[in-house]
Order: structure tokens, then C-alpha cells, then sequence
């Protein structure tokens, strides 16, 4: 039997306005369980919660009700209180007969009857409380970061900075991403290498991090603080211990004709390759695609002629495990294929080409050392279009239904940076809007229309219609009315951009939940961005959505804030009002697992002995507090009643009603 | 197929294949047909039946035979393979440890739509045909048999095995059925109507759980009507509302699960209408969110275990005319 | 003869996030509704089991009403999608055995909406009391 | 292989020889074509109107013909396929359409889209399979020039005909080089020539018939190859370039050594 | 006006595509084979039913201009397929009494020898009634 007191508080004349605090204390004093009632101005005051932590003392109180303002105001003030001398604070309850009660009655009577139901309803909720206790998971004080782009950098540089290892895992050879092959950034026109590649050897050199290159995450188990992480090392047939980066073996390899991924196939790079000048880490990488001697053992070329003798044809993929606290998702983005969109001819001319392509033509360690040139005839472009929208806003099977956010920007920067590089080069870009919503940006897109003369028409490009050395774009002019033609030399794409491949398939290990474009969706799109719904599990970059670098950056800073924020604990406190099932009622069925937002009920069989002395093994539900936030679902969904939540159990909340309809 | 089926379990049984056999034996009465567990073949000879009045549904004997060691052989019907296969959805039964054989059906007879027509004192029964003879202490009857079956047979949802090892008979097809016809009458009425037609029919219940006790989705480890713990429990019928409260929430408990068997109202003694509950939910499930059948397919996720963003509002009921 | 105004009793479940809320911003902008309604605290509208709601009928409830986040809001990003459809369909149930469907109501009260959760209320209180007493549903012994 | 056939009105009489290639073809490759009985003409053109259903009911009747033999329905003239495929498209997802026409036909055995329509050239592909065809070969083109001209029904909508990538097509190419020609790749392949304008919007048709036979012109082509009656009347008669345009099954008969045989 | 609107349900209905799903692109302008010959070009007709505009598109000749070649139907992003609303418009024009565009008695004059039975058919399903 619970001995409980009952704290009325006049909140001033909040509540004794309308509200006869002393008759609800009074009637309280009858109520079963109820050894001591009382009122006061104001229970919130120091002085006020030296009554209640007395009363607790001297009446040696189980359990208490506040009658007071919204839980959501003071619960926390009281459970400390109550805790400060002894009494476990979900002990407390909180009748709330301020905001609920009489703030929205004027009449004293209506008030005073409805604070007694309300008192009488908490109290009789305390008599099925239970002190509860979070548990608490020591928290591995370790991050990884998946993706190795500017977000992945960004947020690793900030875990590390902050004094916790951070390992970084890039599927490719080298860290840099999709920012490593841009040419300048918007709005303010940067080198997009000055300002990435010291970041690539601060990555590297920080002792807190740890960069597996040509590597991917092939398991994931564990939860919130305790991850466990097995991470793929694939071959590159380069001992990276040995590999000094000379990149004799890449002038060497007799292998010349591969197809240069950096540089989007448009030009060629040996079997051993490093990818770009100032990849981290500079280590070679063996094309197993194309390396002679992996295919027919006969060459070795590279091999004779590394000094380090780092070369090593028979490496294996490596599967090393390592356990985590916290894991960061950024896994980027690629624009999409254009094989869908031949209409704009992408892969019948060599003359069309996409906005990645572009920023590779115009940048000094392009194919082209930076200078504007057509890839089919390596003659200067003199009327450039520029499409925009392909691809994205585009609701049928083969397009993106979301705009892609950053190809307005990109665009007048391409169309910018023609006009001021080759006055003598006409541009045209084909919106159906401009969408420039950031600092500076609008002023970025008109300084190129005002002062660059780039010609923006509002319409879209139809066809494309490859004749001879031109592109004759057929386009619309929506403002005039009128059909174009123009003769272009250089057509130019600005493609959809769509997250990485690699992200669903990351996201199943990870049980972190997706939205159909296989965005990985936030824990709450407005108040929680950075976080997946899966505890533990956090967002940086274009993963959760496109995204420029700006933009990248702040969201990778504010993923590493809240690591750390995690990291920075030594055990993690769970809620303590979490599910709990009663495995003897529990017949693992599995419904409860399927409505858990945050895969946090998982199944075990267990032997138990039956009446007549047989064991049987059953399949029961098993609740991880560490994961678990508490909403009920499962409660609702369980048949037997075996799963319940403590804090709002069933018959808690049935005595709450009980007393209610009293 | 009596024979057929025997000799299958029989030889199964010789060959250690399976430990026991679930089929059905005779009671009391001719009619009276009750499952039962078989262990050899002399059992088998003396009691195996299968005719038409075997309709009870043998899955959810599976719960606690698939428990012991070595595999069972159990005969399913076309609409006992459902049941199964939601048992196994909820891991209820070990699929290793069963063998399922498929027997085809044509419809079980209800005993009591023959007693309707001769009375008491039923002493034999044999089916020919599309006739039914009937013997009693008193007099000898040929009733159709058409006018014999029993509703959920006349109202078939599927003729067809959603799940078996081995097949005896023709596999059939998942039927048009006219099941829902009783529960939009019903809906039809004015809330009055409704209302005094569930006092009259859930007033006659006895508390006898039967309905719970053989219904396959009522599975639990423990019945929160038997937890104390629970705030549920009562055990006896006092008054309407309990009867009411009772058939709700079971009704409320398998729903989504319940693959429309229809043993609860066979089993009832007092003849409640019980699966026209159930229908409702499903009925509903159909209309409000897309046709789904419990058991079609074991790896689906049910319908109070799934959403859509565009499910219709709960104002789709409370606010209808 | 005796004029008695009938009071219905009405128990309202409110998520802690956002409805719970919704009621104390109604409070704070002192916005009156009746004090038949008492509020009952869950964490998520996917806490409340449609037993919960026969109970309150059973002990003697007019009127039940649940208040959830707008879905897509829910704090636990998917709690009230189950609770829509678990509510729409014992909803269904109850008007299905003749019980009036106008006792039962769900409404999503953001914690901005003070206002709404006011209206709410009282709307729902006005139809309750037209109703009058709940018997179909009451368990007489319930009460004393 | 058994196909039923549908050949349309025009290859009964302007475009017998598309026909009649087709035939001999078909015939040397152990494709047996069966014309369907008491065919009507298709209508021409398809009406994007959704209510416009009496001139689709024709399109309906030789569907559920072939649908009666079980046989998929083979089509010739790239006009039938389109308005054929089309109809069969909406018999599957055209509600309002589907009761109308069963209202109309009254059939015991109503039709819902069951039969499938394909294309001369996808039968090529698909069935007889481009390789195969390529060892039938008896006089190899030798390398000739070809420009194939698609126009615009046989390829879209490609929701619908499904027959190739809508905007760089490689069916006809593909078939070229399977009888020894020298496939020509030009802008303008999928381009409408005007066909439909043709009789009473001459001028129009002359500019865009004239477009499309320049630039095949310009790309080196000796000559073109189409599957449409229309399109071939259109070019030939307005298209102010000298370049004979000629049925792709006139030259699968003559590779096929079947020509000269009628 | 009731007139126009219930015209406009009407050519929105025959036409069995929805005219809001437009994000005024203009890319079916753009790719018209035929556009440059069309006092409407395609994307006017999809706002201008929107709009319930639909007199000035019944009475203009852009409603023989279309070629039906479906590029539009083909490349629109959204969905709209712009030249359903020219057939839908041209259907409507040519249902009313005395509209034929094409008139049995125009026929021998523009007929040759080569023409096909076709062209004539198409002629006649497209332009009258």
C-alpha cells in the first residue's frame, strides 16, 4: 500500500482564482492511500518544495501528487525535489489544475469540482507507480563517419576536434567526393580545391582519424553507443604501408586506355592509377578490370618498377570489425543517367554534356588544363545552351519528382564563368524558375544576367538535333510566345541529382528508414534534421537531401555536435519509461516488432519449464532500453497484453480512467 | 479421399516421416466430429474419418503438437491453409516440424440446419451425391445437401491451398463469395435496429469461451480475460454489456489476424453470429485500406501493423450520415 | 418535476507532444470549454488501446475523444497512423453494434493549437450532451 | 510459329508491296501469318479523346479475334500498331472505355486487353532474333547505305508501345545490319514527317517531309526505309530530295532471296 | 460563365489528363515539331483550359496544326501530355453541327494517284464527324 501526499498549490491566484485549493486538499485527506494533504502559494518556490520534501521525510511517503501547472511546466522541478531526499522521481505525478482547469473555468464551483476529479485521478495513478530506474549504456567513444566527401570530412574534422577517434569510410581510393571535382563554388567564386584539399590533409594528418579508403561498411549490429561495424577493405594490390605516392607505377603502367572516372570518361588513365594529384591518401590503386597481370598473370610492369616494393598481386579483401558509438551517414549524391533523355541527344553527341562534365572542362586539371574546348572536335564552343530541370520536377518513372536545388546556382556560375573567361562566347540558359533562396545567391544569378549577359529564357529545350559540327536546340520562349532555334556548339545538362547507390542497401544494415527517393529520412524534418529516427544513427550532407556546399557543411558540423554530444557521455541514460514485455505472456509474434519506428524489440528463443516439469522453447519479445522511446505503440499492438509500457501502464491509465468516470 | 488419406498418413507414419498425424475421429454422435492426434496405424484404421462433417480447423492444433520433437502430419482444408499460414506469419508453429497435406473440399455441412428439418434424435447419416440421408429414432428423411451447408461454406471465400507439401484432390480457385452481403445488411439498418439485433444475439452468450478456445487467431500464451492483471478478467456473464465488451474486444484482438474460418460460430453453442464481427473488420480493412486476406500470403504485414499517409481520417465513421 | 442539466463525462486522451500541449496553450490563452472533459496523458496517440476507450464506455463515459499530432507530425514519426487506423476501425465497430458513433472522436491538435483544441472541445460536448446518457455501453454495476 | 495477322486497309491496295514482302518473308523465315477473317480498318489514327470510343470499336473486334485463336497479333503498317497497341492499352486501363465497349460488343466472352499486338520488326527481333536472320541472308545488301525512318507512331508514346528507346531507337539499324546494310544514324529518324497533313496542308508537309529526307541525305544515306504507308507516300511525293524511300520488307525479301519469286 | 465552364469540363474530361499537373515548362512548345506554324502553340492550350479559355482555341486553326505525332505526349515531364487537350478541343469543335473541318466534297480535288486509302481515312477520323 503506497502512503502518498498531495501538494495543492495556489499558483498565487492562478489557481485560487476559480479554484478552492483548500477544499481539494482537504478532500484529498479522504481519498484511499492519502496520508497527508496540504496547500501552499506557491509549491514551485524553494520554500514550497521544502514542504513536500519534509512531508516526504516525515510522513515516509511512497508516492506524491502535485496539483498544480502542466507537467510539462514543473514535473521536472518536482522529480528532482522528490529525488533529493530519497523518494524515486516517478514517484510524482502531476495533476494539472492550472492550464487545464482553472484557466478555463470562471466559475469557482465548476473549478473546484473538476481540480478534485483531476487530484483523485493523479492520485489514484500513483498508486500503480512503480519507482522506475533509466538504465545506462556505456557509450563507445568512437564515431564513423560513412562517406568521405566534403560532409564526411567536414563532420569527422569536428568529432576529432573535439578529442574522440573517428574513422572515415570512402568506397573509392580517394576522400574528396563530388566537391574534389568541381572547378569553383558559388556564390563567391572560390577555387573549390583551395578550400577542400587542406581539409583532405587535415583529415589525414589528425591523429584522431582514421581514413579507410577503398573500403565499404559490410555489417552493421548493435545500437545507440554499441556499434559493432564490419568494414570492408577492398584489394587495391598496393600495400598502403609501403605505397610512398611517387606515381612512377601510374606512368608507367603499359595499360593506358581506361576509361578516367575523375574525370567522367573524358579522358583515359593507366590500370594503377591515383585518382587526382592531391588524393588522400596518395596511395596507387590496381584496376582489377583492367591491370594486365591480374587478368593473364603476364606483365608486372609496375611491380619492376616500384622502389617501395608496395605492389602486391595477390591481395585479398580485408574484413576488418570495429565498434562504434555513433555512426554518420554521408553518402552523397550522383547526378542521374541521361539515358532516359535522349531527346536532348546526351548520348548521341559528344558535344552534349552534363554539368559535372562542364566543371571538369573548365577545370585546370580537366582533360582540357582548363580550357573550354568541345570534346568531339577540341574546338572553342561560341554559343553554349544550357538546359536546366532534366530530369528533376520530373514526375514520370524515369525523372525525380523534387527539384534538385542546386542546378540554378551551378548554372549561372557555368554561364558566369564563360561570359568572363570567353567575352566572345554567346550563353543561353532554359529555365522554367530560377530558384536562388540564399545569402547572395539572387544577386550571384542576376550579376549574371546584368553584367555577364547571359541570356536567360524562361522555357525549356524540346530537341536537341545533332547536324554536322552544331547542336540546333529546338527550345520555347514562354514569355514571347515563340518557338526557338538556336545553333549551339556546346549543349550542357544540368541533371537530377540522386543519392548514392550505395544508400539503400546501407540503410537496411543500418535499420535507418528512407523516403521513397531513397533519401535517408530525418528523426523530425524540422527539429531534428541531422538525426535518423534510428538512435544512434545521424546525417550529413546530400543523404538527406540535395544540398549545396554551404548548406553540406553547416548540416555536417551540426551531426558532429550532436556525435559528440553523444560521444562526450561516458553511459547513456535511457528513458526510463520504456516498453517491457512479460515474456511468459509474450507469444512472439512479432506484431510489436513491426509498428516499432525504432527497431528496438528483437526476438530470443527461451527454454521454459512447464507445469508438468517438460521444457518447452518459446520465441518471446525482448525490449532494448537503450533504443526504446517510449510511444506505446507496441502496447496496443500486442494481443496478449504481455508488452506494456512503464510509466503509462495499462492499468495505470485504466485507473486514471476509472477515476475519471468515478 | 478417406482412404486416400489414410493410407497417406499411415504410410508416413511406417516410414518415420512424421511422429503423429492430426486429422479428425468420430465422438458421441455420428455428427459429432472432433480433431484428434494419431500415432500409429491402428488408430488410424479404427478411428480416422473424413467426411462431411469435418469441419473443424486443424491449424491451431499445430501450436502445441509442432512443439514436440519429429515432424506432424496435419490435414488442412482450402480455408484451414490460411489459418496456417498466419500462425506461421506469427511464428506460432515451426514449419520444419510440419507436413501439410492438402485436401480438397466441397463444403461442410451444418448439423444443425438438418436438425431444423427432422429434429432430435439424429442416429445416422450418409452423404451420396447432393443428397443427404437422414435417420432418426423416429423417421428417415433425404434432405439436399446444398440446403445443408453451412453458411461459411455456402459463402466460400477460396477453394484453393495457400500453403501444403502434398496435394490429395484438385486444387480449387479464391471464389467471388458473397460474404460481406450479411454484415451490409446489417449496416443498413438504423443504429436502433443494429442495436437491439446485437442485444438479441450477444445476450444468449454463456460465457463458455468456445469461441476463444477454437479460434486459431486466440492463440495467446495467456488470455488477458484470464489475467488478473490485465483489467479484463471476468469469467462470468452478469449482465449484456459483458457479452457486449467481451465479443468486442476479441473481435478487436484478431483483427487483422482473423482469416475469416468461421469456427467461432461453428462452435457456438448458442448460435451467435460471431463471424459476422469479424467481417465487419475485415470488410472495412478492405474498403479503408485495400483488399487484404489474412494468411494469402504469410510474409505480408497486416493491416493494424501497417499505414498509409493518406489512410482515410477515423471522421470517415463518426462523421458519416 | 425535477430539472437535472445532464453533465456528460467526457475522457480525452492526449499525446504529451503535441495535444497535451495544445490543451495548456488553450489554458494559457484562457480559453474556455466545459470541465466535463478531463484530460488523460499518454505519450503518443498510439498508446491508447481501443480497450481503453471501452473501458472509460463500460465505467460510465459519455464520450471519449483521442488527440494526436497531425499525422506526419508525430513525435514518434509513425504513432498516429497506427492509432488512426486502430481508432477508425473500433469506431466502426462500436456504430456497427448500434453504440451512436457521434461519443467517439479523433482530432489531431497541434501544440500551436490552442484555439482548435477549445473549439474541439466544446463542439464535442455540445454533440455528447444532445446524445444524453451513454447506456448501450455502461456497465451499470460500475456504478455505485 | 502461327501469328495472326492484321495488314489495314492500305496494304490491301496503295501499299501492296509491304504486304506482299512481308509474306514471302515471313514465310521463308517458318513464320506462318494468318490473316485475320473479317478485319476492319483500324481507323487510321488514334484519338487521344478519351470518350471517343465508336472508332476505336473496330481496333477492339480484331484484338479479340486474335484473342479467340490464342495467337499474339502481328502488324505491319507502323498507323494499325499504334492505333492496335493503343486501344489494347486502354481495354486494361480505361474503365469508362472498357463498360462502354463491352456494352457495345456484347461478346459472351468479353475482351480485356488479353491479346498481344506486336510489330513486323519486333517479331524480327524477338522471335526470329536478328542473328538468325542474319545467317537467312542470301543477297546481303553489300554494305549499302540505309537510313532507317521511324517517324513517330511506331516508337511513341513509349508508355504504350514499348518497342524501343523512344529517342535514339536502334530496332531498324539493327535490322539493316542484319541483311548486310550499313545502318545511317540521322537526327531526324523520329521526327513526324507531317504524314497526317498531308492531304490538305501540303505546304507543311512538303517543309517537313523535306527536313527529315535532307538530313538523311546529308548523313550519306542511299536510301530510306520506313514501315509506314503514309510516311512513304509522304516523303516520296513532298520531300524535295531525290532519295528512294522504300518498305523495310521490300528489303528483307529481296536479302532474303524471296523477291523476285511473285 | 456556366457555358464555358461546363465546356471546359468537358474538353478537361475527353482529354482524361489534368491541367493543374502543369508546371509551365515549355517543354511541349519547345519540342513541337510543328510549333512555329500554330497561333496557340501546345502549352497555351493546357493554361488556357486550366483557365476555361476554350472558345479562342475552337476557333483557331492551331487545332488542325497538330501533327499527332506525340512527341509532346512523349517528353512531358509532369504528365500532361498537352496534345491530348488539342484532340480534346478539336473533338469538341468538330462535334458541333456544321463544323467539319473536312468536308466529303473537298476530297477529289486533293486527291493523287498514290494517295493512301490512309491518309483519307485519318483525314476524315480527325477533322469531321
Amino acid at each position: 500500500m503506497q502512503r502518498i501526499g498531495v501538494f495543492v498549490c495556489h499558483c498565487g491566484t492562478n489557481i485560487a482564482g476559480t479554484v478552492d485549493v483548500k477544499a481539494v486538499a482537504e478532500a484529498m485527506k479522504y481519498e484511499n492511500g492519502v496520508v497527508f494533504s496540504t496547500d501552499y502559494q506557491y509549491m514551485c518556490s524553494e520554500a514550497g518544495q521544502n514542504i513536500i520534501k519534509d512531508a516526504i521525510k516525515e510522513h515516509k511517503l511512497t508516492g506524491i501528487v502535485v496539483c498544480s501547472c502542466s507537467p510539462r511546466m514543473h514535473e521536472a522541478t518536482f522529480r528532482k525535489a522528490a529525488q533529493s531526499v530519497g523518494l524515486n522521481p516517478y514517484m510524482v505525478e502531476i495533476a494539472n489544475i492550472r492550464e487545464q482547469c482553472s484557466w478555463i473555468h470562471k466559475d469557482m464551483a465548476t473549478g473546484t469540482e473538476k481540480a478534485i476529479i483531476l487530484a483523485r485521478t493523479a492520485v489514484a495513478k500513483v498508486h500503480l507507480n512503480a519507482p522506475l530506474t533509466s538504465g545506462e549504456t556505456p557509450v563507445v567513444k568512437r564515431a564513423l563517419v560513412i562517406g568521405g566527401g566534403i560532409a564526411g570530412i567536414q563532420t569527422a574534422l569536428d568529432i576529432a576536434d573535439a578529442g574522440f577517434p573517428v574513422d572515415i569510410v570512402e568506397k573509392l581510393p580517394t576522400i574528396g567526393g563530388k566537391m574534389s571535382q568541381i572547378d569553383k563554388t558559388f556564390p563567391t567564386l572560390d577555387c573549390a580545391a583551395c578550400i577542400l584539399t587542406p581539409k583532405m590533409v587535415d583529415a589525414a594528418q589528425n591523429e584522431n582519424i582514421k581514413i579507410y579508403s577503398y573500403s565499404e561498411v559490410s555489417g552493421v549490429k548493435g545500437f545507440v553507443g554499441n556499434f559493432e561495424v564490419t568494414i570492408k577493405r577492398k584489394a587495391r594490390f598496393v600495400d598502403e604501408t609501403k605505397c610512398t605516392g611517387c606515381g612512377l607505377c601510374t606512368e608507367k603502367c603499359p595499360q593506358k586506355r581506361v576509361p578516367n572516372e575523375f574525370n567522367l570518361g573524358m579522358d583515359q588513365r593507366r590500370a594503377i592509377y591515383i585518382p587526382f594529384a592531391q588524393a588522400v591518401p596518395k596511395i596507387a590503386t590496381i584496376d582489377a578490370d583492367y591491370c594486365t597481370m591480374l587478368k593473364t598473370g603476364k606483365c608486372g610492369v609496375c611491380s619492376k618498377v616500384c622502389t617501395a616494393g608496395a605492389i602486391d598481386y595477390t591481395q585479398k579483401d580485408e574484413f576488418i570489425t570495429e565498434k562504434y558509438g555513433a555512426i554518420v551517414v554521408a553518402t552523397g549524391f550522383n547526378p542521374i543517367k541521361l539515358d532516359k533523355y535522349d531527346e536532348y541527344a546526351y548520348s548521341q553527341s559528344k558535344d552534349v554534356i552534363t554539368s559535372l562534365e562542364f566543371e571538369r572542362l573548365t577545370n585546370a586539371a580537366g582533360p582540357t588544363a582548363g580550357k573550354l574546348l568541345r570534346p568531339s572536335d577540341g574546338k572553342h564552343p561560341h554559343k553554349i545552351v544550357f538546359v536546366q530541370c532534366v530530369g528533376s520536377r520530373d514526375t514520370r518513372e524515369c525523372g525525380k519528382s523534387y527539384c534538385s536545388k542546386i542546378c540554378c546556382m551551378y548554372t549561372a556560375k557555368h554561364a558566369m564563368l564563360t561570359r568572363e573567361k570567353y567575352p566572345d562566347t554567346e550563353v543561353y540558359v532554359f529555365y522554367i524558375d530560377v530558384r536562388t533562396p540564399g545569402k547572395n545567391f539572387d544577386e550571384f544569378y542576376r550579376r549574371a544576367v546584368e553584367e555577364y549577359g547571359v541570356h536567360y529564357i524562361k522555357g525549356m529545350v524540346g530537341k536537341v538535333i545533332p547536324e554536322g559540327d552544331k547542336l540546333i536546340v529546338r527550345a520555347s520562349d514562354l514569355i514571347s510566345n515563340e518557338q526557338l532555334t538556336i545553333d549551339a556548339d556546346l549543349v550542357v545538362l544540368a541533371a537530377a541529382i540522386e543519392p548514392d547507390k550505395t544508400a539503400r542497401p546501407l540503410a537496411t544494415m543500418l535499420t535507418a528508414s528512407m523516403d521513397t527517393n531513397d533519401f535517408f529520412t530525418e528523426a523530425h524534418p524540422k527539429l531534428r534534421p541531422v538525426e535518423s529516427p534510428t538512435a544512434g544513427i545521424f546525417l550529413s550532407g546530400a543523404c538527406q537531401g540535395p544540398k549545396d556546399i554551404p548548406e553540406t557543411v553547416a548540416q555536417a558540423s551540426a551531426a558532429a555536435a550532436k556525435v559528440i554530444g553523444l560521444l562526450v557521455k561516458d553511459k547513456m541514460k535511457n528513458n526510463a519509461c520504456v516498453a517491457h514485455s512479460d515474456e511468459n505472456m509474450c507469444n512472439g509474434c512479432s506484431n510489436c516488432a513491426k509498428v516499432c519506428a525504432y527497431n528496438a524489440i528483437s526476438y530470443v528463443d527461451k527454454e521454459f519449464r512447464m507445469p508438468d516439469r517438460t521444457t518447452r522453447v518459446r520465441r518471446v519479445a525482448v525490449v532494448n532500453d537503450a533504443v526504446c522511446q517510449g510511444c506505446g505503440a507496441c502496447t496496443v499492438t500486442c494481443p496478449s497484453g504481455a508488452m506494456d509500457l512503464k510509466g503509462f501502464s495499462n492499468k495505470q491509465i485504466m485507473a486514471e480512467v476509472d477515476a475519471i468516470c468515478k | 479421399m478417406q482412404e486416400v488419406m489414410k493410407n497417406k498418413a499411415k504410410e508416413l507414419l511406417a516410414s518415420g516421416e512424421v511422429r503423429a498425424v492430426i486429422g479428425w475421429k468420430k465422438g458421441e454422435f455420428c455428427y459429432d466430429i472432433t480433431p484428434a492426434v494419431f500415432t500409429n496405424a491402428e488408430e488410424i484404421d479404427n478411428g480416422f474419418i473424413y467426411d462431411d462433417f469435418c469441419g473443424a480447423n486443424l491449424s491451431k492444433y499445430l501450436i502445441k503438437e509442432a512443439h514436440k520433437d519429429g515432424k506432424v502430419l496435419v490435414f488442412l482444408k482450402p480455408c484451414d491453409t490460411y489459418s496456417f499460414n498466419q500462425l506461421l506469419s506469427e511464428h506460432r508453429i515451426n514449419r520444419e516440424k510440419v507436413y501439410v497435406v492438402g485436401v480438397s473440399c466441397d463444403g461442410k455441412v451444418d448439423i444443425e440446419k438438418i436438425k431444423r428439418t427432422v429434429g432430435d434424435g439424429i442416429i445416422a447419416l450418409s452423404s451420396d451425391g447432393d443428397k443427404i440421408s437422414v435417420e432418426t429414432l423416429y423417421d428417415k428423411y433425404e434432405i439436399n445437401r446444398a440446403d445443408a451447408l453451412a453458411e461459411r461454406c455456402v459463402n466460400c471465400k477460396s477453394k484453393k491451398h495457400v500453403a501444403y507439401d502434398e496435394l490429395l484432390g484438385d486444387e480449387g480457385e479464391v471464389l467471388d463469395s458473397k460474404r460481406f452481403d450479411e454484415v451490409e445488411m446489417i449496416e443498413n439498418m438504423t443504429a436502433d435496429e443494429r442495436f437491439e439485433f446485437w442485444r438479441n444475439e450477444l445476450s444468449r452468450c454463456i460465457r463458455c469461451n468456445a469461441c476463444r478456445n477454437v479460434c486459431p487467431a486466440c492463440s495467446c500464451e495467456k488470455c488477458i480475460f484470464d489475467n488478473d492483471n490485465s483489467g479484463y478478467v471476468n469469467k462470468a456473464p452478469v449482465t449484456s454489456f459483458e457479452e457486449n465488451m467481451f465479443h468486442i474486444i476479441r473481435a478487436f484482438h484478431v483483427a487483422g489476424r482473423c482469416t475469416d474460418c468461421g469456427e467461432c460460430s461453428r462452435v457456438c453453442p448458442q448460435g451467435i453470429p460471431l463471424h459476422l464481427l469479424n467481417r465487419k473488420f475485415i470488410k472495412d480493412i478492405n474498403t479503408l485500406y485495400g483488399d487484404y486476406q489474412a494468411g494469402e500470403d504469410p510474409e505480408a504485414r497486416g493491416p493494424l501493423t501497417s499505414y498509409t499517409e493518406k489512410d482515410p481520417e477515423p471522421s470517415v465513421v463518426t462523421d458519416k450520415e | 418535476m425535477q430539472v437535472n442539466e445532464f453533465k456528460p463525462k467526457i475522457v480525452a486522451f492526449c499525446c504529451n507532444w503535441c495535444s497535451y500541449a495544445g490543451a495548456d496553450l488553450a489554458g494559457t490563452n484562457r480559453l474556455n470549454y466545459p470541465a466535463d472533459v478531463k484530460i488523460i496523458r499518454v505519450p503518443c496517440s498510439c498508446r491508447v488501446n481501443p480497450l481503453f476507450v471501452l473501458r472509460a464506455f463500460q465505467r460510465g463515459a459519455d464520450g471519449v475523444i483521442i488527440c494526436g499530432c497531425h499525422p506526419g507530425d508525430c513525435h514518434y514519426t509513425t504513432g498516429n497512423y497506427y492509432a488512426r487506423r486502430r481508432m477508425t476501425l473500433l469506431f466502426s465497430m462500436l456504430d456497427y453494434l448500434g453504440i451512436e458513433k457521434e461519443r467517439t472522436r479523433v482530432e489531431w491538435v497541434s501544440a500551436a493549437e490552442g484555439a482548435k483544441f477549445a473549439a474541439t472541445m466544446n463542439d464535442f460536448v455540445a454533440t455528447v450532451t444532445k446524445l444524453g446518457e451513454n447506456k448501450r455501453l455502461e456497465d451499470l454495476r460500475c456504478k455505485k | 510459329m502461327k501469328f495472326s495477322y492484321y495488314p489495314g486497309c492500305t496494304l490491301k491496295t496503295k501499299a501492296k508491296e509491304l504486304d506482299k514482302y512481308a509474306r514471302l518473308s515471313a514465310e521463308a523465315l517458318g513464320i506462318d501469318l494468318v490473316e485475320l477473317e473479317n478485319w476492319q480498318c483500324c481507323g487510321g489514327a488514334y484519338s487521344m479523346a478519351k470518350d471517343e470510343i465508336a472508332s476505336k470499336l473496330s481496333s477492339v473486334r480484331a484484338l479479340a479475334a486474335a484473342k479467340e485463336k490464342g495467337q499474339d497479333l502481328v502488324t505491319l503498317c507502323s498507323a494499325c500498331h499504334n492505333v492496335l497497341k493503343q486501344v489494347n492499352n486502354d481495354m486494361t486501363t480505361n474503365e469508362d472505355m472498357i463498360n462502354r465497349v463491352h456494352n457495345y460488343m456484347k461478346d459472351e466472352e468479353p475482351y480485356n486487353g488479353e491479346t498481344k499486338v506486336i510489330h513486323f520488326l519486333e517479331l524480327l527481333r524477338d522471335v526470329v532474333g536478328f542473328d538468325k536472320l542474319k545467317e537467312k541472308v542470301v543477297n546481303p545488301l553489300g554494305g549499302k547505305k540505309v537510313a532507317a525512318y521511324y517517324g513517330c507512331l511506331l516508337l511513341r508514346p513509349s508508355k504504350i508501345m514499348a518497342m524501343d528507346n523512344p529517342e535514339n531507337p536502334t530496332i531498324i539499324e539493327d535490322f539493316i545490319r542484319a541483311i548486310g546494310g550499313e545502318p545511317v544514324v540521322y537526327p531526324y529518324r523520329n521526327e513526324c514527317c507531317g504524314g497526317y497533313i498531308a492531304l490538305e496542308d501540303k505546304n507543311n508537309a512538303i517543309k517537313k517531309s523535306t527536313l527529315v529526307m535532307e538530313s538523311a541525305e546529308k548523313n550519306g544515306a542511299e536510301e530510306i526505309i520506313t514501315a509506314c504507308p503514309l510516311c512513304l507516300y509522304n516523303l516520296n511525293k513532298n520531300g524535295a530530295v531525290e532519295l528512294p524511300v522504300k518498305y523495310f520488307t521490300e528489303l528483307l525479301a529481296e536479302a532474303l532471296g524471296v523477291k523476285g519469286e511473285n | 460563365m456556366s457555358f464555358s465552364n461546363n465546356l471546359k469540363e468537358n474538353v478537361i474530361r475527353s482529354a482524361g489528363v489534368d491541367p493543374k499537373k502543369c508546371m509551365k515548362c515549355g517543354k511541349c512548345t519547345a519540342t513541337c515539331p510543328n510549333g512555329n506554324e500554330m497561333e496557340y502553340k501546345p502549352h497555351q492550350f493546357v493554361y488556357m483550359v486550366e483557365k476555361g479559355d476554350i472558345e479562342p482555341l475552337m476557333n483557331t486553326d492551331s487545332i488542325y496544326k497538330c501533327l499527332s505525332c506525340f512527341a509532346c505526349v512523349e517528353r512531358c515531364p509532369r504528365g500532361v501530355e498537352p496534345a491530348k487537350f488539342i484532340e480534346a478541343v478539336r473533338v469538341a469543335k468538330i462535334r458541333k453541327q456544321g463544323e467539319n473541318h473536312l468536308k466529303a466534297d473537298m476530297i477529289p480535288d486533293l486527291l493523287d494517284e498514290d494517295l493512301p486509302q490512309q491518309a483519307i481515312v485519318t483525314a476524315f477520323r480527325k477533322y469531321s464527324k
